[in-house]
């Protein structure tokens, strides 16, 4: 067994009376796509929020590459390798597209407190930005501001962002929400070229997607791990079956 | 309330348009107003039209202009036109608003303010350069006729240290041995409260404890209990507007109003009586002035405002009217030339007001009053005159290189 | 300080309080509600004060003036709603603070127009013109203490009307989620004029009552109005409750930074506040 | 982000006007524009943080009037300070200021905010109302105008109003260009991504709360630079300096002006001064007048008289958080909630 890059030891998260998410121990193998799946309200998302630093967690900890995690901020956990797209649209309405990937760009610079010097003259910046946009495959919309382009292509700036910034981790909250079949292709092609050398924590509905990118998948019902195991084993998986597989299929 | 003068506005849009490029700077001719004697008297005037003190300064313009227009609506023969400007009470816009009296509308009188601070900032603008003669109608603060005093600033009202100070006395010889001062923590309070207890404690007595509320807080009860735990002989007061209202009738409510006498300078009952009703009644004052004063200045002043007006006239329209009466004396003495500025200043310097309703004053080396002030009493809603508490009374113009 | 003169300051203290709560109530509703920052919340007090003052120049009573007042004031806070508020509940804070900023300049040249700039006072009702001994020297008015009844009233009254009537219930999912009110058929926009005149009528009613003993002058709102947003941001935006906690601590502090501290009392209320939100950003009972 | 060309072209015409404008404006139209010019730099630092990094500050008059109030405290009565002295100090101190408050202030948002950075002013503004050593509320005065040069030797002698009115010129042009840098600057894309996103900006990797901190501590910084520039062009500073009338003043100008550029507020600032300066001799009723403007500005021209100024251009301004939310049934709404709190 590989040394895992990103663990989770009983972290839970309850909102007053509701447990969102239960006591979840998993270990996240660098260079594997992961993903978690589960019926709607199962955890999923607030799980990545707390991975992300989005949500502090009630309980628990969060380990990355061996550094307790658990309680930095978001920007700090951004800043030290785990990037997250988030499953509404989030980005920011009135850059375009390229100015998006920009700020994802940038934020990789040491700090960003210059004050003089133009952003446009930051070589390295623009080129990252570049390849984020060439990437997520917006370079045909590069200058258009985001009301301008179609939804599923927010959907791959929201992922070209995360990409700009260069994350080790990609924490991606439903990347295929909301596209259409063609878009939901290349993106699935992205997400193959990214598994090459980076690990993907994937949350997502549309099972042939799943199982067409993950290596690893788990299976989340009322904010608890049900089962964690290849495509295989939780395809026939029985309480898997009868718990999500078999009622809830339809999700996607 | 102003007449806007065509002559100015064009000037600015001149001023506008070529720098804007529009116009070609030789079309420009700059305008210097050619004064004749025939050309009328600029008075500006810059005094609260809005707000709290609103009340002031249409008292002070009325009475102004009423004054003038007694005496055919002329100063040395010329016509006059008035340029008033709403002070807003607020400082900061002060040197913009007296720079526009002095400098664009470039009046021959200023007539202003009622908020010392004011008064600071247009006697900065107007001291260093000699003109026009500023004639202060309220702001009472010590150091304009004093450290700020200029050849040029005069004031027809009273310093701070003027109605206060004898009204330590009054407290002494009424046989009160402690007392409790309670004032805005402003320099109006400061000023007065400091020259009555000087008096007071000048007379055997001893402020035992010197109370500053936060300006403009009309919130007393937490003072009002610990007066009443203190239980002094009497209480020396100064506030004014809806404060001076609301004080005195929480005084009386809170019970202290006949165990602990409260006296104060006037303004604590002056023009506000009416709205304190029972509250104010018996409560001694110091003032420059008092309604049923017994003279036929004061008769015919008070007759003439109220049919003019439809209003009582109070001690800031009696400051108003004594100002156009100033002006009108020295006006009259120099025949209509506004350019004659030192004899201006020095007839003004000299001048005594005989016919003022206050009774005569005449103009200290400082440019302050030197004038009675009387001892009152509220009966009926009415500041009635009990008797003379200080005989021409002069300000120590304490910091004034000209005293 | 004697246990008497604290037991005194402390009554002092809670009294200011209660004159608070009268004025921030309103404030809280239209601010909890409607999410609209309402800087005439202080010119509305003030009309109410004119209002009554004007009115008693034909009734001598004042119940019976403020019951003619009100309505009007009702009517005066529809149409502001209506003709100007309504448009601004999309658009971020500033324009509210911009807007309802020339409202108080407006209402100030009216009120100058109308009224003029002399002060006023209205007579406390004969019936209520009594005092409580305190001690000796210092009594205590009845009138004071039948605000702190009305005060309590309204605070009982206001918690009804949010929690247990189909109004409060339709306000409540109004401010909690505009869209689904609306997809449940509640008239939002109704539902807002409402409450943004309920507001205004509460705040002209502070006005009203407080009239015996603030007196009625120029400026007056713009005294009361920092010192009510103070109380209604320290007890947490919206929520009743904090308004009346607020308003408490307030008038406490207040009282006592008077007494305690002379040279620092004006400051003492801010930093009251300052230190509140440092510890609780969204209010001592604001919803995080 | 940039500045587009029919701006950029009817900005420099506007400065070369106020260049020539002291040759042929009267000794009032030039003290008064100096004083609206330093009006202008006020209202552009509150644009930074109203309208780049959406802040709403409601207590930057606190910054304003600070400053004066230490170049009144550094200036001995009988003779000038230094420039190079006086300047640091009070820019220093208004820094100083906006740093702490900041601190305080950039945790809150929404309403919250709004209402801190009011206490803290109000908290200033009581201060200097009730220091009579510092003249109370009457304020205080600046004997001698702050000293220019070297030795014995004087540069530019700013007890001359022509020298003060190019001097506060400059310095606007000075101003507008260093924030036109800055907002350009990575610093400046970062403050306007937290406008328009703030956890967006967050999840990105930018620590928020610093770059809104700095943000503050600059507009502080410039605001205490106007009200140095006031406080020597005037020669008096007053508790008045810094009452909320005052910040609520100068919130008008950006607004009105049109926030998110940098020449809006200096248009706000003429424009509103020089309505008062017109209007105030025609009636005695001039708020009513600007009520009525403001509110008029408020319900039809959201984007102030800049986005009047764009429409005629035909382009969309650069900023807009109104409209261009993102299409679509997912489109997030990044503007403040109703209740004010923004996505934690």
């Amino acid at each position: 067994m590989i040394e895992p890059i990103l663990t989770t030891r009983d972290l839970s998260k309850s909102f007053g009376g509701l447990v969102a998410v239960n006591n979840v121990t998993l270990d996240f193998a660098p260079g594997r796509v992961h993903a978690i799946i589960g019926p709607n309200g199962a955890g999923k998302t607030t799980l990545i929020n707390l991975l992300s630093g989005d949500l502090p967690p009630s309980g628990g900890s969060i380990t990355f590459k061996g550094r307790n995690i658990t309680r930095l901020p978001a920007f700090e956990i951004s800043r030290i390798g785990l990037g997250r797209s988030y499953q509404k649209t989030n980005i920011f309405p009135q850059f375009t597209c390229f100015q998006n990937c920009w700020l994802g760009a940038q934020s990789r610079l040491k700090t960003s407190m210059k004050f003089f010097r133009p952003a446009a003259a930051y070589a390295e910046v623009h080129a990252r930005a570049e390849r984020a946009l060439d990437l997520c495959g917006l370079t045909h919309r590069r200058d258009l501001p985001p009301a301008q382009i179609s939804h599923g292509e927010q959907r791959q700036l929201e992922i070209g962002m995360m990409l700009a910034t260069e994350p080790e981790v990609f924490l991606l909250d439903e990347p295929l929400a909301g596209m259409g079949p063609e878009e939901s292709e290349a993106v699935v092609r992205l997400l193959n070229d990214l598994a090459r050398d980076h690990t993907l924590i994937l949350i997502e509905h549309d099972m042939d997607a799943v199982f067409a990118v993950a290596d690893l998948l788990t299976v989340m019902v009322d904010g608890r791990v049900l089962a964690t195991g290849t495509p295989e084993e939780i395809r026939s998986n029985a309480e898997v079956q009868d718990a999500y597989l078999g009622s809830g299929e339809g999700q996607a | 309330m102003t007449k806007k003068s065509e002559s100015s506005r064009r000037h600015f849009i001149a001023g506008v348009a070529a720098t804007a490029g529009l116009a070609a700077a030789g079309s420009f001719v700059p305008t210097r107003f050619a004064i004749g004697v025939a050309a009328p008297v600029k008075v500006g005037i810059l005094l609260p039209y809005s707000g709290t003190y609103a009340m002031l300064g249409n008292s002070i313009t009325n009475a102004l202009k009423m004054r003038i227009d007694q005496a055919g609506g002329k100063l040395g023969g010329r016509a006059v036109e008035y340029v008033a400007l709403d002070s807003e009470m607020s400082v900061p816009k002060a040197p913009t608003n007296t720079n526009k009296l002095i400098k664009k509308e470039k009046v021959d009188f200023l007539v202003g303010p009622v908020h010392s601070g004011i008064a600071a900032a247009m006697a900065k603008i107007v001291g260093p350069r000699n003109a026009p003669i500023m004639i202060v109608p309220n702001a009472g603060h010590n150091g304009i006729t004093g450290s700020l005093c200029a050849p040029n600033i005069f004031r027809t009202s009273f310093s701070n240290w003027q109605p206060a100070f004898p009204g330590g006395k009054v407290m002494a010889d009424d046989g009160h041995k402690t007392c409790v001062t309670i004032a805005w923590k402003y320099g109006a309070g400061i000023q007065m409260m400091a020259a009555g207890k000087e008096n007071f404690e000048k007379h055997g007595g001893k402020v035992v404890k010197d109370i500053q509320v936060p300006f403009p807080k009309v919130e007393f009860q937490a003072f009002l209990s610990e007066i009443a735990s203190i239980k002094p002989d009497a209480v020396f007061s100064f506030f004014s507007g809806g404060g001076a209202v609301k004080f005195v009738k929480d005084y009386a409510a809170a019970g202290l109003k006949d165990s602990i006498p409260l006296y104060g300078p006037g303004f604590l009952t002056e023009g506000v009586s009416k709205a304190q009703g029972a509250a104010a009644e018996g409560i001694k004052t110091t003032l420059h002035y008092a309604a049923n004063l017994d003279s036929d200045a004061n008769r015919k002043f008070r007759a003439d405002y109220e049919k003019a007006y439809g209003a009582s006239a109070n001690v800031f329209s009696v400051q108003g009217f004594d100002t156009g009466s100033l002006l009108l004396q020295a006006m009259a003495a120099v025949g209509g030339d506004t350019g004659a500025t030192k004899d201006l200043i020095s007839v003004m310097e000299g001048a005594t007001i005989v016919d003022s309703p206050r009774g005569a004053w005449k103009m200290s080396k400082a440019h302050n009053p030197i004038q009675d002030i009387y001892l009152r009493q509220v009966k009926s809603g009415e500041n009635l005159v009990l008797g003379v508490a200080a005989k021409n009374l002069e300000d120590p113009a304490t910091g004034c290189s000209m005293a | 300080m004697d246990l008497t003169t604290f037991l005194i300051q402390t009554l002092n203290g809670v009294q200011y309080g209660f004159l608070l709560f009268l004025v921030a109530s309103g404030l809280t509703l239209i601010f909890g509600i409607m999410g609209i920052i309402n800087l005439a919340h202080g010119a509305f007090y003030m009309l109410g004060a004119y209002i009554v003052y004007w009115l008693m120049g034909y009734t001598d009573n004042l119940l019976i003036a403020v019951l003619v007042g009100l309505p009007i004031m009702l009517a005066v806070g529809y149409l502001i709603e209506r003709f100007a508020i309504s448009y601004l509940y999309d658009r971020d804070h500033l324009y509210q603070v911009l807007l309802t900023y020339g409202l108080i300049l407006i209402f100030n040249e009216l009120q100058k127009i109308f009224w003029g700039t002399d002060f006023y006072s209205v007579p406390v009702p004969s019936v209520l013109g009594g005092s409580v001994t305190l001690t000796e020297t210092q009594v205590y008015p009845v009138y004071r203490l039948f605000i702190s009844l009305i005060c309590m009233t309204i605070a009982a009254g206001m918690y009804v009307l949010i929690g247990r009537t189909r109004l409060g219930m339709m306000i409540r999912a109004g401010a909690s989620n505009r869209e689904m009110a609306q997809v449940l058929g509640i008239n939002i926009g109704r539902v807002f004029a409402i409450v943004f005149s309920l507001g205004a009528a509460l705040a002209a009613f502070a006005g009203m009552v407080g009239a015996p003993i603030s007196s009625v002058y120029p400026g007056m709102g713009d005294q009361i109005l920092i010192i009510s947003f103070v109380v209604v941001v320290i007890g947490g935006i919206g929520s009743i409750k904090g308004a009346f906690v607020g308003a408490m601590l307030i008038g406490l502090a207040d009282t006592f930074g008077q007494v305690l501290l002379p040279d620092f009392a004006s400051v003492v209320v801010y930093a009251v506040m300052a230190l509140v939100l440092l510890w609780r950003p969204q209010g001592l009972f604001g919803k995080a | 982000m940039s500045l587009k060309a029919p701006v950029t072209f009817f900005l420099l015409i506007a400065v070369a006007g106020l260049a020539v404008f002291p040759h042929f404006s009267d000794e009032f139209y030039l003290e008064f524009f100096t004083h609206l010019m330093v009006m202008g730099i006020f209202a552009m630092s509150l644009d930074l943080l109203i309208g780049y990094t959406g802040l709403v500050s409601f207590g930057h008059a606190a910054f304003f009037g600070l400053a004066g109030y230490l170049l009144a405290i550094v200036t001995p009565q009988d003779e000038a300070v230094a420039l190079w002295l006086s300047l640091p100090v009070c820019l220093g101190g208004a820094a100083l200021a906006a740093l702490v408050i900041g601190w305080f202030s950039v945790r809150t948002s929404g309403i919250y905010f709004i209402m801190i950075t009011l206490a803290f002013a109000q908290m200033l503004f009581y201060y200097f109302n009730e220091n009579e050593a510092l003249g109370g509320s009457d304020g205080i005065f600046i004997f001698s105008k702050p000293f220019v040069g070297f030795g014995d030797w004087q540069i530019i002698d700013l007890a001359n109003p022509t020298t003060v009115y190019y001097f506060v010129l400059a310095s606007l042009v000075a101003c507008y260009l260093l924030l036109t840098v800055m907002l350009r600057a990575p610093f400046g894309q970062v403050i306007q991504a937290i406008r328009a996103n703030e956890h967006r900006t967050r999840a990105l990797g930018y620590d928020t709360q610093r770059y809104k901190l700095v943000a503050f501590v600059i507009a502080g910084t410039m605001a205490g630079f106007a009200g140095y520039l006031e406080a020597v062009s005037t020669g008096i500073v007053s508790p008045g300096h810094l009452h909320w009338h005052n910040s609520g003043l100068v919130m008008m100008h950006v607004i009105l002006g049109g926030m998110g550029t940098l020449y809006g507020p200096i248009l706000g600032a003429f424009i509103l001064g020089l309505l008062h300066d017109q209007v105030q001799e025609v009636t005695e009723h001039w708020h009513l007048v600007q009520g009525v403007f403001v509110i008029f500005v408020v319900l039809f021209l959201p984007r102030g008289i800049a986005g009047l100024v764009g429409r005629l251009f035909g382009r969309p301004p650069d900023l807009d958080l109104e409209e261009n939310r993102v299409a679509g049934e997912d489109g997030n709404k990044v503007d403040a909630e109703p209740n004010g709190e923004r996505t934690k």
